[in-house]
């Protein structure tokens, strides 16, 4: 990784994605766009406004409403020398994909023998908190994490955005980045200059000693706002954001774990088979002698989300819920 | 577009008055919507089907109690043509505990399987596989009801469209596809989304499952109610699939919020003046099964109608946060 | 659960899998079975063999190769009054009714309000060390029990496939059967009475003190064997079948580990975000003041099958392994 | 079965005598991996595509190098018609890390990108999309190459299949399928997998897609050449997606194993009549451009080029078990 030292800019996350992309596709010819809307509107949320304008409809090339044929010929481009971005606009729509993702995308270099490279990022967002109901809100990365063959990374601040996301597209490996609609206006400050994450390597985004919080994208926000509002009491939280779900960046979390003995992990995936579970698995094992308390997992309740304000919101943590998770264990 | 024939003669004053009066109350449950949405008082996504009401009227004329159909994610037409009661569905919308899903599942997915009516969808597409079900069950259980897919043009380009017409074909399944063509797919025109070849009969997408192929005009309440009823006899006499095509235009975005950047100078007005909210009523005076005041009064009802539901939505409770752990399955709970 | 005192038979599992649904399609005439070559072959592994005679074509119904529309229509026939059994030849082949699986069967009856019986069985088959590489040699149970709204079950032995799939019948939610290829033809005793287990108990196959193996399918048998060997050299090993995927039985296999102390999680699901790391993290965190090691996770690592035996042979456990764990730990 | 215009006749006699070369390597390299999978030398599944011979070769005789095709779970064909070696072909097969794949794939997913073979499919429709996209390719890159993708009359039921038809439809891409009629998916025959209206040319699938249509015999090595010619030569030229049905036969089981209970006594053997393997070397010696001698050497060669490469396979060594571990990424080992 190479981190930035140098000019910073506050920008929005949507922002950054649009401007990442923008500059991929100057420096790469053969990197362009495909997915519904993705021209015009500027795909979903809007976020890619302008790149149509900027380098043509054939680089940014709108889809008919077919996710099968869309990400499968996504592969097939990046197969005969292309560099494929597809969007796929809200992860839920993944299924329509599903074997695309399971048997074609995530297998093809293995099954071919390792040695056929497949530069194709797939874009898509979680979205919670939006009323959006079951179909569109979902959190989908440990769904693709659970595929071996893919590479699934979650953005979450503006800076991660686009170091990972230049990651993505540089990578000659298929990667699935899943954005989150809960994040698209937050800003911070991001490098001007030009960076790329490794993928697999997690982050520290605030340092502690007493908790250790690993949190994904909105949830990361919560748990940010979470230890600011806990050092006020004195109790120091270490937040870790992992950046990549899969590979995950065992190292990085277990040390993190291993030095506080205490550990929350929070994401907007179901807290059955979510990446809650694989973090809690992987800490309790690997921080097994160091833990003074069972991890404690936050997310979503086991079941679809319900559109109703009031139903929503109970299911979906929050500050608060991140908050109390900690105080327990603190 | 292929002509209907000779327009019978024999659709009768009462169920003309019907469907003039389910596409207003389509068009004032939704106008009244929009506004609601717009004040933020209905959260999440809204769809409107403004403009295509004489569709879901015309199709749900057509069928019996016993039919059952599937919608779309712009399914609020669907819902209120087939008879589903506009107060529930209002709190639906609200996502208040007396709506059709007991607020779980708001405009995309209102549903109300006693009345046949097996949801909207919020998968392009969702719903074709859903009711080719139904029709197989239909006739699996020897009965002579009718599953009716409504779907977009959009939903074409899916898989799920093909296979499901596949199989209804080989299995001569009483279904019936809609296919709404409202010229766009979200912010796409129709050209950007279908080959050439299928651009002026989208029913050409059916041809390969030997369906019966018509294509009506979709402002044209009483041309689709003929074409469904012809194709609805088909499909109860055991003769298979039909996909009717009815040509239409949506006077809203795609969905709230939608800029509408794409529409040519003009186009949303042309298509305006066939607006069948207009055309209907001055159609039914003319023929002299209505009167102005008749129509003055059915308005001024539905307004009425439209506005207690509103009022029910509003004073309706929300669910309790405990309920979103309900439902998940037939023993209650949610997953251990 | 009312399992069986009276008379039992000798059964191999692909027997009891014909003569259950043979069973339930008399006991119930709107239960019927739909799928490629049901008819016919006798659907996948020949295990419907005779069926269609019996019941008719019309009850045992050949589809087109069509997984979107068999599972969807199959939603759609449950919706309105039928009970069908959709059979998915192999578990690889979920991915391409991705959607329907995702975004309908399991989350139709919670959108619409929680009211709507939704009767239908998904059979499917894991399959592991058949040399049929990464698209045919799958285990996916994982993946689906990743989604809020479906239960999912594991048949293993004889006498729970009977159970298990009586159960998957009768019930009024979808549930996804996952059969495995490698005990098709296991024999054992099987109760010849009328019975149904509960969706979501688990089972202790075998008691024992030292450690404790949760296995499922072909590790289930693996782990038994284990137990055998180890016996003999005076370990006691207590094998638990979860049966249930989702939801899983939580209470009955953390018991087992705060007995124990000591656990072995062993299934063909990838290590990372598998099964595996589910039963982890339940294990971890539920017996947390009782566990003398750390859960020890066994399983496919994380690549995709390969084909050549000797490679096939590298990346799933076998008894050996199994031995292994439990020595590791014990 | 539309007749493909008179025979040109410009077919050079060279070009003849390497089809018959290929079409008995297809046959010989199949009869005897059939024998060493009943030996047990062979794991895994066997699809063979025996009786098939001319559909490949026909095809890969009217492509470039520069041509890229995707094939099926009944590969063996497509490859050696696009030129790959049968002895790397066998090294996969048994299991051997020589293979094309290294041992990773098998008989399912043969590849070898390097030729533009871009792999047999284990999922049934799966390789479409990924010629889509080939074809996608080829056209941004600005090349007058062109995709072809290989699959059988089962696919036709996919939703991939229409996807992928639909995209090269509106995106004019030079992406050519072909429809491999072998009657039969696995053990059902075709009249339970088409509707009606597609049973007498399943081209008819194509259609929506504005795709042109061409229907050929299978067991016509020459007819199946010049159809794809004529396609390959209007995609190069930008005119758009094909489909060719070739109408054929398997003469062996579904796989290795299948009872073959559903085939109607004396379909086989009538079939066998117009086995290409028998047709095509007699009318090659009728014609005066092959003599039988040199029909018996081609055939001494092959068998004998074939022994080599079992012997190959045979010798070569089982990959490494850590060998199972790479190549999951492009930095080599597996997920963390
Ligand atoms: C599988 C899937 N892909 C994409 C979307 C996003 N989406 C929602 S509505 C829509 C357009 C549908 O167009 P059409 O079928 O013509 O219906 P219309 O909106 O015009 O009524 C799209 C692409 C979706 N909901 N589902
Ligand atoms: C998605 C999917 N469904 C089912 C199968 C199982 N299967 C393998 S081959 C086959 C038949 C394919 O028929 P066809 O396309 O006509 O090809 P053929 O075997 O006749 O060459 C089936 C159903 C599969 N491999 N993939
Ligand atoms: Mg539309
Ligand atoms: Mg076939």
């Amino acid at each position: 990784m190479s981190t930035a030292a140098g000019d910073v800019e506050e920008m929005a996350v949507r922002d950054v994605i649009n401007q990442t992309l923008g500059e991929e596709m100057e420096r790469d010819d053969r990197v362009y766009i495909q997915g519904i809307d993705v021209s015009g509107r500027g795909g979903t949320s809007n976020i890619l406004k302008g790149l149509d304008d900027r380098f043509g409809t054939d680089r940014v090339r709108n889809t008919p409403i077919s996710e099968v044929s869309m990400v499968g010929s996504g592969l097939g481009a990046a197969a005969t020398g292309m560099r494929p971005v597809v969007e796929v606009m809200y992860c839920g729509f993944l299924g329509v994909a599903g074997d695309q993702l399971l048997n074609q995308v995530a297998k093809m270099r293995y099954m071919f023998g390792g040695e056929l490279d497949l530069p194709m990022v797939i874009r898509t967002k979680n979205v919670m908190g939006a009323n959006a109901a079951a179909q569109h809100s979902q959190a989908l990365h440990h769904w693709l994490a659970a595929i071996p063959g893919l590479k699934v990374v979650c953005t979450s601040t503006p800076a991660d955005t686009k170091g990972l996301l230049k990651a993505a597209v540089r990578s000659d490996d298929p990667v699935i980045v899943f954005e989150h609609g809960g994040v698209y206006n937050r800003k911070a400050e991001v490098p001007t200059e030009d960076y790329v994450y490794e993928i697999g390597e997690a982050a520290i985004e605030r340092p502690g000693d007493d908790v250790t919080v690993v949190a994904t994208q909105n949830q990361l926000w919560n748990a940010l706002e979470a230890a600011d509002r806990l050092s006020a009491e004195g109790i120091s939280v270490e937040v870790v954001n992992p950046r990549t779900i899969s590979p995950l960046d065992t190292e990085t979390i277990v040390e993190s774990a291993r030095k506080t003995g205490r550990c929350v992990v929070v994401d907007d995936t179901p807290l059955s088979y979510g990446t809650q579970s694989q973090l809690s698995a992987t800490i309790s094992e690997g921080a097994f002698w160091d833990l003074d308390l069972p991890v404690k997992r936050l997310g979503v309740d086991n079941v679809p989300i319900p559109f109703s304000p009031t139903l929503e919101d109970e299911v979906i943590p929050g500050t608060d819920d991140v908050v109390d998770a900690i105080l327990d264990l603190a | 577009m292929s002509s209907q024939g000779e327009r019978s003669a024999a659709i009768a004053d009462q169920e003309r008055i019907e469907m003039l009066r389910t596409m207003v109350r389509i068009r004032k449950f939704e106008s009244v919507i929009q506004n609601k949405f717009a004040d933020a008082e209905v959260p999440g996504f809204l769809h409107l089907y403004i403009g295509q009401e004489a569709i879901a009227t015309g199709v749900c004329q057509a069928l019996e109690e016993r039919d059952y159909l599937t919608s779309t994610h712009r399914g609020h037409g669907h819902c209120i043509a087939r008879g589903l009661e506009t107060d529930r569905m209002a709190a639906e919308l609200y996502g208040k505990e007396t709506g059709y899903c007991k607020g779980k599942g708001g405009s995309m997915h209102i549903a109300d399987v006693n009345a046949g009516m097996l949801g909207a969808n919020g998968i392009v597409a969702g719903g074709i596989p859903i009711a080719t079900g139904a029709a197989l069950s239909a006739k699996m259980r020897d009965t002579d009801e009718v599953a009716v897919s409504f779907f977009g043009d959009g939903a074409l380009s899916e898989g799920a469209f093909h296979e499901s017409f596949n199989q209804a074909g080989i299995w001569d399944l009483p279904l019936l596809g809609i296919v709404e063509n409202n010229q766009y797919g979200e912010m796409t025109g129709l050209e950007e989304q279908h080959p050439p070849s299928a651009l002026d009969d989208l029913t050409i997408y059916g041809e390969p499952y030997g369906v019966t192929r018509m294509r009506v005009d979709g402002m044209d309440v009483e041309a689709v109610y003929e074409a469904t009823l012809e194709a609805v006899e088909q499909a109860r006499n055991g003769d298979g699939p039909a996909l009717i095509e009815c040509v239409g235009y949506r006077f809203e975005g795609h969905h709230e919020g939608d800029s509408q950047f794409y529409r040519p100078d003009g186009e949303l007005e042309e298509w305006k003046q066939r607006d069948p909210l207009l055309t209907y009523p001055r159609k039914l005076i003319d023929d002299g099964v209505l009167t102005e005041e008749e129509h003055q009064e059915i308005e001024a009802e539905i307004e009425a109608e439209i506005e207690d539901a509103i009022e029910f939505a509003r004073n309706s409770d929300y669910p309790d946060p405990q309920q979103a752990y309900e439902g998940v399955y037939s023993d209650g709970g949610e997953q251990a």
